[in-house]
């Protein structure tokens, strides 16, 4: 897919970089970023994170989302990028970034492909904390947040 | 024969990562959990969650999706990435 | 009010720094930005574009939609800034960033403050082309886009 | 008195930034139109269109809003930033 960049990878980003390579195409007037990066837990005692994946489907998996997104709305330059391996503190984990024409298709698009991340890329979370290490339980709001745009007219 | 991986807290209760089913004569993925879990009470019981996802040849599939020779299926806990 | 940055200015901005303002809050693992950029129009002769405001009211009109997102929505930091004055084509004209726990929230309120910005804060954007300067249209997308808000109850 | 501020293409048009209003004895912003729709031809057709927004003391008002002496009253076609 031309326009599409998908990254998986253990090093970091830089927003700033990615926010630039989207901007670049001069068609595209609108440019929107999700960042998502490693925080507190309620209990208060996370040390890091790892997360694991399963490398020969990852990036099938977010191409295909970003297709779904491309054939939603019309959009610019695309980029995901997800970190996998061992994560501290406040490190980043997600980037999604998306240019279009039109901020509306831009917000949306950004967004489907988060919540399809959220719930169909085989990425997987483990907690290190002082009390041990846990596995991830899935959200059913994630459930939620997919599944709501199964019900939306491609009117967008 | 068919390859069959596993992921995440999957991979850490059954201990192992990969194994090849030569003996398979079933035809869906539903086939192949239960072929699966004859190994022993333990696999019995790790594969018996409605949540345990299904991918074939690197596409998420329901449990219905008919397994051809030589694929490869991965089993694994609900998706926690993002 | 407390960590929201609101800036009407003639001078650039760097997302890239104002990305690392706003996820350096540790609390917040969520961070949407939106970057609005002059591009060319459909003609193809635009040469640049004055941006001009009220200047008594700019920053009251953008406070007042962004403690409306905020009572909408949990949210932490929250940055919007406006150009004003000239800028040619490829320059940025606003940024809009904002820090939440819930992916979903953050994605809302910066959708939610752009398109009440488009609506409710007193700018207005000269184009200028080879042919002459045009006064842009209101565009009743932009007043469809903001309607919307009303109607959703406050459930996110 | 009231202050009168004009922007973007009606401040062009009228050919004035900013006029000050002494003898206004109406109520609304409707009423405030009115008045200043007086001044000349080009003024009743430049003021005419529903369009036209207005802020009182720097807040989007209704036409129905009332004025009070001493306020900043500020026309304004439909907004264009972002």
């Amino acid at each position: 897919m031309q326009d599409v960049k998908i990254h998986v990878q253990e090093a970091n980003f830089d927003v700033g970089d990615e926010y630039r390579y989207l901007a670049d195409d001069a068609k595209f007037g609108a440019v929107v970023t999700f960042t998502g990066l490693v925080r507190e837990l309620q209990s208060g005692n996370l040390t890091a994170m790892t997360l694991e994946h399963y490398p020969a489907m990852t990036e099938k998996a977010l191409t295909a989302i970003v297709s779904e997104a491309q054939e939603r709305w019309p959009l610019g330059r695309v980029t995901v990028i997800h970190r996998v391996g061992r994560l501290t503190l406040n490190e980043q984990i997600v980037f999604v970034g998306v240019a279009s024409a039109h901020r509306n298709a831009a917000f949306a698009a950004a967004e489907f492909i988060m919540d399809f991340l959220k719930t169909r890329a085989p990425f997987w979370k483990k907690e290190h904390t002082n009390d041990g290490e846990y596995w991830v339980a899935a959200k059913t709001t994630d459930d939620q947040a997919a599944a709501r745009w199964q019900l939306q007219a491609k009117k967008d | 024969m068919i390859k069959v991986l596993f992921f995440a807290v999957l991979r850490e209760r059954l201990g192992t990562s990969e194994v090849v089913v030569q003996d398979f004569h079933g035809s869906t993925v539903a086939d192949l959990i239960q072929h699966l879990q004859q190994r022993s009470p333990k696999w019995q019981q790790e594969l018996a969650s409605q949540d345990v996802l299904a991918a074939v040849n690197q596409q998420l599939v329901s449990h219905a999706h008919v397994v051809e020779a030589g694929s490869e299926v991965a089993f694994f806990p609900p998706v926690t990435g993002g």
